[in-house]
């Protein structure tokens, strides 16, 4: 087995698919000669020719709506917002554009794009550059919405989201693009819609994505020395949910905390919380618990900035508020 | 213009085509009035040579994007009135399954890659349509129409600096109408036209006089031969007028009703009759044209009425194209 | 006491608080001669001249960000997207500069803008037209959103919005416009963050905003003949939301349903549901259940539209899902 | 340009500003390999000449916007040193109290209406600040940079028109470095300059040496002139270079070395130098002000080693001027 970071994982796996399909194209800024800033597209440039790697100009709204007409006409374009929080200056063509055509068009025609956007705070990149915005897509319907804590997922997800006939977006978190791991051999796809349960415990369940997956584990080793044996649920993709993960864990542990690194409030958390609510609430034991980010603008001071962002200790605290202990 | 080159067949086609559109909206307008019809119903009469001119610049493989008022774009494009009208009245056997409506009227098969209902968002998807046929290596030409007031959207700058920088096979088609919603174009811009602003994309800009369907007809014809031949992109900008309220209900009271009158006289179609008759075509054949589309039309209500709705449980289907239960669950 | 539409109501808001101040102006599309497709402004450019009613190119993204700049000048902009659904072309000038900017100037500069948007469906108008969007506000830190069901509501909220300091969301739900109620006489506002029990009940919390109040009140009506007695609480302000009025009907009644017109997945109706979980989880006798609008594209067909968005008996059916009768 | 109108005292200052950025950034590089700042430093080395003399041809009542390479304009618009040191190193005694770092330092009493970390987003900002201005009936100028890479997004089309219609007084000054990130102009535009997209606003536009300060200085001067008499905004283009990365830790590898040691030749705080010595300034006095500026940029420095962070409570400071307790708290 070998390791590669969680850069070198989706670029294996762009890489795979375009070598695949000469469908799939690459769209943003520097994706050229630069190969992005954290070398996602490095050498795709040389490889496919300029036909196949559209370095853009600083125009996302319209790189993003161009990628949807493509789409239409049977392209396959993974598009590259450089920051999710550019997402402002490009939500009409995936909230009503991508999401909607085939809906719209009764079924006519479908949008097969990917938007892949780094996410997340602590690099001290302030506050428009920090955010991780999980609801502004997954409150659209038509968008299904992936977010990977590991390499090998992310390169198996990146996989399937490439090969999916829906857009698909793709929330990349910038602290773990270096992080390395182990790499399955071969070919794989990782399909949509399947959660993982990366720690099994009996006494909590940790619902959770992204970084803070990560963080999650930490935590529960740490309470494992105290007795508390925490089941960590890693989504991996919001939209569709893996309800039957969810719920046979919380069927085993009767507790939950659901862990998220945005803003608290109309975070996704709550989304899940709200679900387990309605459907589990007879196997519950105690509330559901939300960890989350604070509803404060990402601050760039170092340790401002640590304290908007929960971390193992904020989710330690969190699992024994809900145990009571 | 040398009218010579061209047949007969095709002059009365385009009549005709034009004739199709207009009676289409009148029977809209009408249902609209009597409460037959819901939602937002923008029609493009008086504008039907912008339209019919420029579509029939285009091959049957070429593609569009339409607007809002999306009506005489998808018709002269080859979209059929009955499907049309079904679409319009959110039946089952319309274009989209009655799930788009008036503003999202689509059919790929024949090159529309739809109305829209968000002013400008056609431009960069016509875009991209264009960087397919140049990534596919394929010759057909995609055609963006959109509004005056459109062109003040940032859409239309990203997306013709792009199309320009790369020679996307695109025409930017403004049908310049004079008006917004409410609001004058003169109001909002400080440029004499809207294709002067092809200078600051280094590419070809031309206006014509949109009301004569065969000035635009050649406009056009020049500009996708532009594009069909790798030359890039350019602007055709249609001076014209919308004769109706913005949206059904709209008595348009912010324009005065002498320049309405004036424009009246201009009536694209009464002008472009008058010019066949001067030709060899006689007012019989333009009469029987007249009644066909009466027929056609009365025919397309009468498909839409008689169409049942779609069945209820068709507002879950086709969120996704895979996993759509699950994703639409939750 | 007089009646007054709701679109009346809002004019006759905004008319007085340009009266008062004027540093009031407004800004959108059509604005001027046609005073805005439902007539918030008519008369307002003779009246207040076109220094104050800016109409505007449609150039939404550009017009939002120059009501921010002139808000940090000190202007209060009353700034107008014709439909909510336009926010995916100006989305950055709210979430990135309006909502951010006096957190990221370390409390140097307010944003007193107004974003008045209409929301909702029931008008057959289609997928880009139809949606209400609220958790792509309530989700961004240093927004605050209002979403008034009364015309006697909308003025007195829009009044305060006006006055308010930070950047607020003012959604006015398009099939309220034209619905006439009483208006009290003299001046009034209403303040942010105040909650209204417009119907109070011992059974069941229905906890609602804009327009699904009056289907709730429908509703409440037809239980009442069942014996079944509902508080519907009318939110008026998302964010910030009133706690203490949710804490003290839940406290009584027990029984929860939250109602909304919006998308269910990662709608606000979650962030109420999860805020109960967390905090009344004691008090409840039954799960805090919601009752949304699908996670479909709005259709434009009437049968499908009409089954897209919940209505009275949708509501009349959750109540008793929650009360297991 | 007629050198006789300005003082030495003038030239002296302006030199000593572009001297005092420079120094100001080369601390920050050096602080950053040293892993003593954190986040994305943009430095502006060698674009010192189009921010000096653009920032010295405005009133001090006069208001900017700055952009994510901000640290020379929010300077040149007499920020102090100390205090933005201390913003960088995200301490209290900071502009923004450390909660806004290098591409958020605003001061309002300075006119500055704050660097901004969205390409583009400065535009509409100074645009309000012209509407304002207009409002209100008094004269200041806004002027709003940004990059060339900027000039393709849509809010330059957008906000232009505006200003244009309207007649707003602002500058638009586009610091043309000739790359995005990695993407030079010319890959991705089709127009020998910025400056011709003035013609589709019937504005003013035109194009000058950035790395002149004296030149940059006088055509800005220009177009403020223009914008105070109420005849509207114009484009200015200033063709400069930037001889660093796009951010501290960027190799730059995406541009010849060939170029960019071309341009080293035209450093423009060497050339303007040059030139005072021409004039009736001495090697001394210039020697005067760079040791001046070394100490004052070491003060600064320490200031902001000195200073203490912001307590964690101010977290959930601010977020909202009024009721932020409780919309902080749900
Ligand atoms: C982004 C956006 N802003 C505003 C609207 C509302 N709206 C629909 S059509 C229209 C006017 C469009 O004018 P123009 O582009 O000239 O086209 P025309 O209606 O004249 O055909 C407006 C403001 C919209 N649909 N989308
Ligand atoms: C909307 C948006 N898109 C992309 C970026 C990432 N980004 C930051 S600076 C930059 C290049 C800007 O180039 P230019 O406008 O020429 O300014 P310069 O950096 O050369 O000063 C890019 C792509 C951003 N911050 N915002
Ligand atoms: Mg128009
Ligand atoms: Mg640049």
């Amino acid at each position: 087995m070998s390791k590669l970071s969680m850069s070198k994982a989706i670029r294996e796996g762009l890489y795979e698919e375009m070598l695949r399909d000469e469908n799939v194209i690459v769209v943003g800024e520097d994706m050229g000669t630069m190969g992005n800033p954290f070398g996602i597209t490095l050498g795709f440039l040389d490889e496919f020719g300029p036909n196949r790697v559209i370095e853009t100009p600083i125009s996302e709204s319209s790189f993003t709506g161009m990628s949807v007409g493509a789409a239409m006409r049977g392209i396959r374009p993974v598009v590259e917002l450089m920051y999710v929080d550019f997402i402002g200056v490009a939500m009409d063509p995936i909230m009503n554009q991508a999401a909607k055509m085939r809906y719209m068009t009764g079924g006519q025609v479908n949008v097969p794009m990917v938007l892949r956007a780094p996410i997340g705070a602590g690099r001290r990149n302030a506050g428009q550059h920090s955010q991780c915005l999980e609801p502004l897509f997954t409150h659209i319907p038509g968008l299904k919405v992936v977010a990977p804590s590991t390499p090998a997922d992310a390169k198996g997800l990146i996989k399937a989201a490439v090969r999916d006939d829906d857009p698909v977006i793709f929330l990349e978190h910038k602290l773990l693009y270096a992080i390395k791991d182990e790499m399955p051999e071969g070919e794989y796809v990782i399909p949509l819609g399947k959660a993982n349960v990366v720690r099994e415990g009996k006494d909590v369940t940790i619902i959770t994505w992204s970084r803070q997956v990560l963080f999650a584990k930490e935590a529960a080793e740490e309470l494992a020395k105290e007795g508390i044996d925490v089941e960590v649920i890693d989504l991996r993709t919001l939209v569709p949910l893996d309800w039957e993960a969810i719920k046979a864990s919380v069927s085993k542990t009767h507790n939950v905390v659901v862990v998220q690194e945005g803003y608290k409030r109309s975070g996704f958390a709550g989304e899940i919380s709200s679900q387990i609510m309605e459907e589990l609430f007879d196997e519950l034991d105690s509330p559901v618990y939300r960890v989350a980010g604070l509803n404060v603008v990402p601050p760039f001071s170092p340790p401002l900035e640590d304290a908007f962002f929960p971390n193992p200790q904020d989710i330690i605290a969190g699992v024994k508020k809900v145990l009571e202990v | 213009m040398s009218k010579k080159k061209y047949s007969k067949e095709l002059f009365l086609s385009m009549y005709e085509d034009m004739v199709r559109i207009r009676k289409f909206e009148i029977k809209l307008t009408e249902c609209f009035m009597k409460g037959m019809l819901a939602g937002n119903i923008h029609t493009c009469v008086g504008q039907e040579a912008t339209i019919v001119g420029t579509c029939y610049a285009l091959e049957k493989r070429d593609f569009i994007t339409a607007t809002h008022r999306g009506h005489g774009h998808c018709i002269a494009k080859g979209a059929k009135t009955d499907k049309m009208m079904a679409e319009l009245f959110g039946k089952v056997t319309g274009y989209c399954r009655g799930k788009g409506g008036s503003m999202h009227v689509a059919d790929l098969d024949l090159g529309i890659l739809g109305a829209n209902g968000i002013v400008g968002a056609g431009i960069p998807i016509a875009t991209g349509s264009g960087l397919t046929s140049k990534i596919k290596g394929t010759d057909e030409v995609t055609l963006s129409f959109f509004g005056d007031a459109a062109s003040n959207q940032g859409t239309f700058h990203e997306s013709i600096n792009m199309a320009s920088a790369w020679k996307l096979p695109v025409v930017y088609l403004c049908e310049n109408n004079q008006y917004g919603v409410s609001v004058n174009i003169k109001s909002v811009t400080n440029t004499e036209s809207i294709a002067v602003r092809a200078k600051a994309y280094n590419i070809p800009g031309v206006t014509c006089d949109g009301n004569d369907v065969l000035a635009v007809f050649e406009t056009v014809q020049e500009a996708v031969a532009h594009a069909r031949d790798k030359k890039g992109p350019s602007i055709v900008e249609c001076v014209t007028y919308r004769m109706r309220g913005h949206y059904e209900g709209d008595p348009a009271s912010y324009r005065s009703k002498e320049v309405t009158e004036e424009w009246a006289k201009k009536d694209p179609i009464k002008a472009f009759g008058e010019k066949l008759l001067e030709m060899d075509v006689t007012q019989e054949e333009l009469d029987a044209i007249d009644a066909a589309m009466d027929a056609e039309i009365e025919a397309a209500m009468q498909f839409a009425l008689d169409s049942p709705y779609p069945d209820v449980s068709e507002v879950t289907l086709d969120v996704y194209a895979s996993d759509n239960e699950r994703s639409v669950a939750r």
